[in-house]
């Protein structure tokens, strides 16, 4: 599990470029600052109001009027600012964030998200979810590829959207998926995954790159 | 220059029963902890709160959710307190969820005069249902409407005794948009300090909107 | 001239309480600070960014980066605060200003206010006074009674509109006019100013307060 | 961490005739005076300037006006420095009036991704000449739309090399919003620092938002 989500995230980090602004949501996406490539540098936003997070302190170091979105302590590094939420998400809405990660409950072929509510079951609400994924110019989502071997990448949503048509990219511990205008292209397997074991951990159509590769699991 | 410093006490006095209240924080970093204790501590009831979270679970405004004194709760997250779940698929507790930045903007409204605003977030969603929608240029947007609230309370790092206050880090979040948009705006701070004594650069609630001020003796 | 400026300015201060927030206009009205009342402590916020203006500066000791909106260097008192545009109008739009003293080009009966152009002749643009004229929760008009023997309080505007019956107090060198829907009510003559001056130096009707008053002219 | 300190002369050479530029300041206070030279001296010229005011006679953007580079000003206001007037009434010189608070919004939505705002300013004059207006619970409002340009120039106290910037005592004024607002973003200051020796709390231009750095050589 802890494996899986590291592999998405390393995966993940190969999509940023240097000098990106970039908002990874709470859990998974986290990690993803973990496997930046040499030379990257980025700067990370909170939404709860800061760019330029850097890691977690110490122990016993902690700031307690520092923390990021998942209400954990940070640091930031030099250069960086705080503000209020206001500010924070005009940010986020007026497009100058270049990519958010985040994570989903289901994805789906038109690149509808659903990641804040199982009715009845898992009430979260969006948080800034809605926001991230209406403003950041690039949405992409980490996650687990199945739910307790039920499929999360879907024909149709069945959960309530979060976000019309936003997904660019979708990369779990099987695969990568680009979210295109004819449907999702699969563009990478995982190393030591088949083709079709992705085909059948996912309900919706995939469409096969013409160049189809393979990504490290390591 | 009015110095508004009272004690908790009567501050938390001036609040009836039914009163909608602001409070600022998110996941309690910038929330007024004793203020939430001292309403606990009177009994105020039938609350409705507006807040980016109810809380985590112990820690700030998951006390009132879960002393049963919230009737209505607009925020934008609730699962950092599996409580207010429980209390809105139970019927006991009313829970609209507003986007983060949404609420942000309709507090903004509220204390800035404006109409609303239209934003692209929420089309297509459960957001969106009952609420006006425009489009311009070819994009969809709603009209999200201002929210007001009868209190707001805060938590400042420091505040001079006119009520000018400054949050350090993180804790800035929704205290200065609440601070406009509540008849009666609280501060709670550790550190109370003089007029003149605070860059008049880095104060972000300003004295005018601001009623009360108490001292707080703990983090919460 | 002068002198009648600073007349009105005095009869202006007196309707100001203390812990108003005052946002005084150029010229004329700036002089009502001058003027106040014993006892009466008020917050003069200025809309280009800051509150609590406390006159001008010794010559030679003007700190360069602080003015007020008319362009004049300014001091401030102890529990000031700055803050950027956005933010100086959220106050005035949103009903945070007690009271607001501008000036005027003409004034009708129906308490709207002409201050920002004369076709064709004098543009100046309404700078901040239409959102003041808008959003403050008291405005008081501070004026000359007539320009160049003209009348200013006039029956209906002949210049663009300003702001659309928001004006409820006039104070002149003259009288002191109070703005109701009835109409426009004289409460009060300048000291050695007859009814009959005021009346034949105003062309809007006006109605006499059943306890018409006398102000000071020293 | 990009270093972002450029030579004005580089700066400039990067804006084109027929530019929009937003220039922020207020009757010259936080006005960007060296680059407001550099474009007159590189010549630059049919620009549309979106400016709080057209400054006063021989200082700060009434330089660009008297130059006549200028076929397009959005302004609150134009009384401190005749000239504007006197080529609107010629002709020669398109201003559109907007209300400072309006334009300061107008400014601001479009940094945020907001469709637009209500605002009760305006209602019943020309300024609400071909625009839409709602009515919400009884009270009229405009819809004024976002406004967006090529460029900002800002005039900042203290930068980093990252572009956070902060504005002391009143040149905050447009500052912040116009960071927000346009393509590329060049920010002019007397003070130039090392990532880390600002405070983060009292950055009031965040770096994200700054394209390029230059150093004034004098206060205009």
């Amino acid at each position: 599990m802890d494996d899986a989500k590291n592999i998405i995230a390393r995966r993940i980090a190969q999509e940023l470029h240097d000098g990106d602004v970039v908002n990874l949501g709470i859990g998974l996406p986290t990690l993803v600052a973990n496997y930046l490539p040499q030379g990257v540098d980025i700067t990370i936003q909170s939404e709860n109001g800061v760019l330029g997070v850097n890691g977690s302190p110490e122990k016993g170091k902690e700031d307690p009027d520092l923390i990021n979105a998942g209400g954990k302590h940070i640091t930031v590094r030099k250069g960086s600012s705080y503000f209020d939420t206001a500010t924070s998400f005009g940010i986020i809405r007026g497009g100058h964030v270049d990519a958010t990660v985040l994570g989903a409950l289901e994805v789906d072929e038109k690149g509808n998200l659903a990641s804040h509510m199982v009715p009845g079951k898992m009430v979260s609400g969006m948080g800034g979810a809605m926001d991230l994924a209406t403003g950041a110019k690039k949405i992409i989502i980490g996650t687990l590829h199945t739910n307790s071997g039920k499929p999360k990448i879907l024909k149709n949503l069945t959960l309530p959207i979060t976000a019309v048509g936003v997904v660019k990219l979708i990369v779990t511990e099987m695969a990568v998926i680009e979210v295109s205008p004819l449907g999702l292209v699969l563009k990478e397997v995982a190393e030591g995954t088949t083709v079709e074991q992705v085909k059948a951990a996912t309900e919706a159509e995939l469409l096969m790159s013409p160049d189809l590769g393979t990504f490290s699991v390591q | 220059m009015k110095n508004k410093v009272i004690n908790i006490t009567e501050a938390v006095d001036r609040i009836p029963d039914g009163a909608s209240i602001m409070i600022a924080g998110f996941l309690g970093n910038g929330t007024p902890h004793n203020i939430i204790d001292a309403i606990l501590a009177k009994g105020i009831k039938n609350l409705t709160i507006i807040a980016n979270d109810t809380g985590i679970t112990g820690i700030g405004i998951s006390k009132l959710i879960a002393a049963k004194v919230v009737k209505k709760v607009m925020t934008s997250h609730i699962g950092t307190n599996p409580e207010t779940g429980k209390q809105m698929m139970a019927g006991t507790l009313e829970v609209e969820l507003v986007p983060q930045g949404t609420l942000a903007e309709r507090i903004r409204s509220a204390g800035a005069g404006l109409g609303g605003v239209l934003t692209p977030t929420g089309v297509g969603t459960d957001v969106a249902h009952g609420k006006q929608t425009l489009v311009l240029n070819g994009k969809e947007y709603l009209l999200e409407l201002p929210i007001k609230a009868d209190f707001a309370i805060l938590g400042a790092t420091i505040a001079d005794t006119f009520g000018n206050s400054f949050f350090n880090g993180t804790t800035k979040n929704f205290n200065p948009v609440m601070s406009t948009a509540a008849d009666t705006v609280i501060v709670e701070t550790a550190k109370i300090v003089e007029p003149g004594e605070l860059d008049p650069n880095i104060v972000m609630v300003h004295g005018i909107f601001v009623d009360y001020i108490v001292r707080s003796n703990s983090n919460g």
